[in-house]
């Protein structure tokens, strides 16, 4: 190689993130004296304007060809400095970065331990960039189709913002029906507008718009591909009635042979029974009406007269030998936004859930306070008695190291709201016991000093018990609660005729399965980890997947949906582009070396890599190639060889981090 | 195949709680379970030992714990809770603080006694649970249950902190058992609540205030009897009794029984043996379940 | 006694998991020992045995290698590939009479800042007491 | 009936007054671990069957003491009557060990005679002691005469008909047991 290898090295302070710990000034000075290096500078911020303009400068004026910025984590600021290379007139992959933030000066505390280690990863990254060569991005098409997984307020919401930007969408939802958890709920707070008023319409609009196609009662199974291009695989439960032939009459269910409902109706929380052939609710979309076979009869004997067929008569809708089927699509991103599951209340069992009949959880209260609810918005409890006194239990389940130790972010608020339907619909006395009250939206603490001035009690003290145990007259036949009331300083006993239990949020049961399936991570506590959470919030580490609502953590209505609108503008960002740009650290084979003995084959995940029977060499097809490297570090012959992250390369840093220099 | 256990009965059931002794050994006897006391055990390390020198209570629990391990039955069976909990706590702070376990390690040495290892302690309860099974119980359970229903009252520290096999909040198994040999059970609240350990001594107007709340929970709920798996709850909650009708000027008169010993009775061992007449309230109720039914069965044979 | 040398640790952690927890562990300033320099590559299916043997002659005091867990690589099964590897690897490394305690393969996923932290310490303190190591020199003489 | 007023105590709590260190050494001490994390949701106050006689409750007692109100927290009378039920510990959200802390304050409190001159409590633990490290089991009989003697002697009277009752059914040991060999226990009375 004839060419000089004129090396620039910038070290960060990143303020004192960096300098508090490492010494700057010494590294840069240290570096100044590696080989090949011709400028070595320290600057407080390399990432801002003035730092890129620096390395943008050097490389004109002292003819720099490689370049070693030692800072943050590569995964936040590599691609800035990139940019700065190329803008500065070099090839973008002439570069090398360190970490010696996230990785040195903000995990340890020894400053000469911490500089040293720091010393050591720089002599590391200009050994190493010296092999680098000039390389180009590949690029893939992006196909304009999108996936949204899960059919919630996040799901419908990212689903008709690409809709109406002309995108073709796949709706695809577990459920019987589109709506999620929102589709429960009574009224939605500060506001206090209905969540059906606001929620059912885009329901409708799913329905009817040209663009989207839903798959309700379906799930994803397997997802192939990258982004760009990914093939999925949908696999449709049978509901036994065929979407297309339903006129949504539904006079199968009326016609069924129980004319009462008789099993557990899930949407109502199980305060209802349902018939085994059901809707889950009057505005439930699509409007088709679902057969389940645990309960039918027909399925359970095969003796049954069939009544719904009848009812249905000449539409032949209802096909009690539906098969699952599969779909396959092809898609270019995925928006996943499967939502949440509520805490089981079991798990706390001092409050008495499951044990005292008149222990509810929030969801079963929206149900009750609900106009469409089981009693028509009715607030009784179970034996039909209307409560005069309610307790509500804050943080189930939640800020808890026994079970859940995150805040679940909306009991506070949903709570507040309960109490104020509550105490419309019952004028009954509120207790709400909380450990801290979180109401930090857009009128939220408004909410909270109305419910302050409608007479709520607020009683800070987390709840320890639930009891039936009467000490005197006075509390017989009523749940007693006890309670340290914190602010005034003594124990309580509170009698109530209905405790509401204000359950967390938690990831789906499923959620690992669901998380590998679209090879995304967790975070510790099982929700879905976003690539960044502040700066991308909802992209994931899987380029052209991206996060909405309460599947990366639990948040409100409007988080939610603000959160579905940004995936859907990540999403469409990557479609009008046409294209992604990916890195060229593909592998390829030198023919001259390779000895035909097929051993990397079997190693390639993504089938890159093919036999050729004429030439007896093997060849990896970029387009495929991923860039993992496994082949390369199984090739006996050393003819493979992998962009970026080259032997040579990698030997030379090995070599630059242990030489003493 | 008789199964056997060694056995640290701890120094209340030598004398308030006897009647415990007694009735585990017969019911034991009974479902050919075999207890091997241990030789020369010493204090669990108790409560009021923890208070003085937590260091030392380690130690002197850890001697039972290391002469269980020598003694070869696999598990360590100890029918009081706080004997139960110390010994639970020795081998849980053991295992998780380096500092304890040197210690520990020391005395034992200096002792010539070998370390600890794997000994599972566990309650008679825990084992009619596990080991015996209900559909063993519900077979060997031969007399019917002529009595009313009872209040099953675990305490404390059977099942706090240390409890891995019964639920913590809301444990069932004493009522599983007890309705397995054909007792019947009420529902009641104050299941897990505390006696007051040694405060019905210390400060009797608050500890006999503790024990008063409970028997008045019991009885409202329609008990004819409290059982207990505690030789400190169960003098608690029986020797004071009188006391109690003096403070309150309630007419509170209710049984309060081992487990063992009812459940030793359903299966045909007889009162003496199970200590019945060491109880102190409820006589008149005891003599008429117990006694005059025995005094029956043995004018038929 | 001469004073302790600190040991050197080379870890190679893969760009998905490990590389991500220890980013995490710095974003949350989790402490843990200086010993280690991180080379980032790919995936773990990437590592070369190569690399382990040229860093244990070049003088490095331990190698650790990181992954994401079973079932979770970005590549699909990288991770299970490398974990073969490091099985012929140890005994290899170990002939070389070079202790187990030096040669480390773990899974942690981009969630387990915590647990880097774990491994790192432990690592680090069940090399500090071996001491330096001998160079393959001194081991084959 | 008339409110007595009183102007006399001011309830200002200086700075100078809290150690930060000794808080920080109860929180290294096993099982005081969870000192700085409690919550102050008071679940245990709240849970604690003896709270409603206590002065401070278990809560402000971890307040107090990881704000280092050494003074306040050894004083107190929460701290001795723990009946160590663990109640608190089992509903602590943050799993805290409750009653191992108590049990920490106790043993401090006891090492600096910080309590009320025949009070009970301690005086029940130190003969509980004492007997065990003289005979290696204890004797309920010996221990509780030996505290009567030591606080109040006239209690001994309230006590008759109970013991009446434990002798008459057999369940009362005036010999105590005593180990053929006391193994490795302090040479001093507590």
């Amino acid at each position: 190689m004839s060419e000089e290898i004129r090396t620039g090295v910038y070290t960060c302070h990143c303020g004192s993130n960096i300098a508090a710990t490492v010494d700057v000034k010494a590294v840069a000075e240290y570096a100044a004296k590696l080989p090949n290096v011709v400028v070595s500078r320290d600057y407080k911020y390399m990432c801002s304007d003035p730092g890129q303009d620096l390395i943008k400068q050097d490389i004109r004026e002292h003819k720099l060809n490689r370049i070693v910025v030692a800072s943050c984590s590569p995964h936040l600021h590599e691609h800035t400095f990139r940019t700065a290379l190329a803008k500065g007139g070099l090839n973008e992959f002439l570069f090398q970065m360190v970490n010696i933030r996230e990785q040195d000066s903000w995990v340890h505390l020894d400053k000469p331990a911490a500089t040293v280690k720091a010393m050591d990863l720089v002599r590391a990254a200009v050994c190493r960039v010296a092999l680098h060569k000039p390389l180009t991005k590949g690029s893939v098409p992006i196909r304009a189709d999108v996936l949204v997984v899960g059919g919630g307020i996040a799901g419908i919401h990212a689903a008709l913002t690409l809709a109406n930007a002309g995108k073709k969408v796949y709706l695809v939802e577990r459920e019987p029906t589109i709506g999620g958890h929102m589709a429960k709920f009574d009224k939605t707070f500060p506001t206090l507008d209905c969540a059906a008023c606001i929620l059912t319409p885009k329901m409708s609009s799913v329905r009817a718009h040209p663009n989207i196609t839903l798959w309700s009662y379906s799930e994803v199974t397997q997802v192939d591909g990258y982004v760009g291009n990914f093939k999925v695989t949908v696999t449709r439960k049978p509901r036994y009635i065929m979407e297309d032939l339903c006129v949504g009459c539904l006079e199968c269910i009326e016609a069924c042979v129980y004319k009462e409902g008789k099993f557990v109706d899930e949407f109502n929380m199980g305060l209802s029974k349902r018939k085994p052939i059901y809707i889950p609710f009057p505005q439930a979309i699509p409007q088709v009406p679902v057969i389940d076979p645990e309960t039918c009869i027909d399925f359970k004997t095969g003796k049954c007269k069939k009544s719904c067929v009848d009812a249905c008569g000449e539409r032949h809708a209802i096909n009690l030998k539906m098969k699952e089927t599969t779909e396959i699509i092809d898609v270019g991103t995925i928006i996943l936004s499967t939502g949440f599951q509520v805490f089981d209340a079991h798990r706390s069992p001092e409050y008495g859930y499951g044990v005292y009949p008149n222990v509810y959880t929030a969801l079963e209260i929206e149900r009750l306070v609900n106009a469409s609810g089981p009693t028509s918005g009715e607030v009784v409890l179970r034996d039909g008695k209307r409560p005069k006194s309610v307790a509500i239990i804050h943080c189930v389940g939640s800020r808890d190291e026994k079970n859940n130790r995150w805040c679940s972010r909306v009991c506070c608020m949903y709570s507040l709201k309960l109490a104020h339907l509550l105490k419309e619909h019952t004028d009954a006395e509120i207790f709400n016991f909380y450990i801290d009250i979180r109401t930090p939206g857009k009128g939220f603490e408004e909410f909270y000093q109305k419910l302050r001035n409608e007479g709520v009690h607020f009683i800070r003290g987390k709840v320890a018990e639930v009891t039936d145990w009467a000490f005197d007259p006075s509390e017989e036949g009523k749940l007693v609660i006890r309670v340290e009331d914190t602010l005034l300083g003594f124990a309580r006993r509170i009698p109530v005729d209905m405790v509401v239990l204000a359950t967390g949020l938690e990831p789906h049961a499923d959620a690992q399965e669901v998380r590998r399936r679209f090879n995304l991570t967790c975070s510790s506590e099982g929700f879905f980890l976003e690539r960044h959470p502040k700066l991308a919030p909802v992209s994931t580490f899987t380029d052209g997947v991206f996060l909405a609502g309460a599947c990366q953590s639990p948040k409100d209505i409007p988080d939610t949906v603000a959160q579905a609108g940004a995936a859907a503008a990540e999403a469409l960002a990557l479609i009008d582009a046409g294209h992604v740009e990916i890195e060229p650290n593909t592998a390829f084979v030198l023919e001259e070396d390779c000895s035909g003995c097929r051993t990397c084959i079997p190693m390639c995940p993504f089938s890159a890599i093919t036999f050729s029977e004429e030439t007896k060499l093997a060849s990896i097809n970029q387009a495929l190639c991923k860039g993992c490297g496994t082949c390369v570090a199984s090739c006996p012959s050393g003819s493979i060889v992998q962009n970026l992250y080259d032997d040579e390369e990698i030997f030379a840093e090995i070599e630059g981090v242990l030489s003493n220099a | 195949m008789p199964q056997d256990y060694s056995y640290f009965p701890g120094c209340s059931l030598q004398s308030t709680g006897v009647a415990y002794d007694e009735s585990v050994r017969a019911l034991f006897a009974l479902l050919d379970l075999k207890l091997h006391e241990l030789p020369e055990w010493n204090c669990c390390g108790a409560t009021s030992y923890m208070s003085i020198d937590e260091g030392s209570a380690f130690v002197l629990s850890a001697r039972n714990l290391s002469l269980a391990a020598q003694a070869k039955h696999r598990d360590l069976v100890t029918p009081c809770s706080a004997c139960y909990l110390v010994l639970k706590k020795t081998q849980d702070y053991v295992e998780h603080y380096p500092a304890i376990a040197n210690k520990v390690q020391q005395g034992l040495q200096a002792e010539g006694l070998p370390p600890l290892n794997g000994v599972q302690v566990r309650h008679p309860l825990e084992i009619l649970y596990n080991d015996v099974g209900l559909d063993r119980i519900k077979h060997a359970s031969v007399r019917p249950w002529r009595g009313a229903p009872i209040a099953c009252y675990y305490g404390c520290q059977l099942v706090r902190p240390y409890c891995d096999s019964d639920q913590q909040q809301n444990p069932t198994h004493m009522e599983e058992v007890l309705k397995a040999a054909g007792i019947p059970t009420v529902d009641f609240a104050l299941k897990t609540k505390c006696c007051g350990g040694s405060l019905t001594g210390t400060i009797p107007a608050v500890g006999q205030r503790l024990n008063y709340l409970i028997l008045k929970e019991a009885i409202r709920k329609g008990a004819g009897a409290i059982v207990t798996v505690c030789p400190l709850c169960q003098y608690n909650l029986d020797a004071y009794q009188a006391d109690i009708r003096k403070s309150t000027g309630e007419a509170i008169d209710i049984p309060v029984l081992y487990f063992s010993q009812v459940l030793g009775w359903a299966m045909g061992a007889d009162a003496k043996a199970l200590g019945l007449q060491r109880s102190i309230a409820g006589k008149q109720t005891i003599k008429q379940w117990f006694a005059a039914s025995e005094r029956e069965e043995k004018a038929h044979v | 006694m001469p004073e302790a040398v600190e040991p050197k640790i080379l870890a190679i952690f893969c760009n998905w998991c490990t590389y991500l927890a220890a980013d995490l562990a710095g974003t949350s300033r989790i402490k843990y020992p200086a010993n280690i320099r991180v080379v980032r590559v790919m995936c773990s299916g990437r590592v070369d045995p190569q690399f382990v043997m040229d860093a244990f002659a070049k003088g490095a005091d331990g190698v650790l290698i990181g992954g994401c867990h079973p079932g979770d690589c970005h590549y699909q099964e990288g991770n299970y590939k490398c974990l073969r590897r490091f099985e012929l690897l140890r005994r290899m490394v170990k002939e070389m009479g070079i202790e187990d305690e030096r040669f480390r393969l773990e899974w942690i996923s981009a969630s387990e800042g915590d647990r880097l932290r774990t491994v790192v310490t432990d690592m680090v303190e069940k090399i500090r007491p071996l001491g330096p190591r001998q160079t393959l020199t001194e081991v084959t003489q | 009936m008339a409110t007595k007023l009183n102007f006399s105590e001011r309830t200002i709590k200086f700075q100078r007054e809290a150690d930060p260190e000794w808080a920080r050494q109860v929180s290294e001490h096993p099982g005081c671990e969870g000192l700085f994390s409690c919550l102050q949701c008071g679940s245990c106050t709240g849970t604690c069957p003896l709270s409603i006689y206590m002065d401070y409750g278990p809560r402000r007692i971890i307040g107090l003491a990881r704000e280092g109100f050494r003074k306040e927290v050894l004083n107190s009378q929460t701290i001795w009557l723990c009946a160590s039920c663990y109640s608190c510990a089992v509903h602590c959200p943050q799993q805290i060990h409750i009653t191992d802390v108590m049990y920490n304050f106790k043993r401090e409190a006891i090492r600096s005679h910080l309590y009320p001159k025949r009070f009970a409590i301690p005086v029940l633990a130190q003969e509980f002691y004492n007997v065990v490290r003289r005979n290696g089991r204890t004797s309920e009989f010996l221990v509780v005469l030996r505290m009567a003697l030591r606080t109040n002697p006239l209690i001994l009277f309230t006590m008759w008909r109970t013991g009446l009752d434990l002798l008459r059914t057999g369940r009362l040991k005036l010999m105590s047991e005593k180990l053929k060999h006391v193994p490795f226990l302090p040479k001093e009375d507590a």
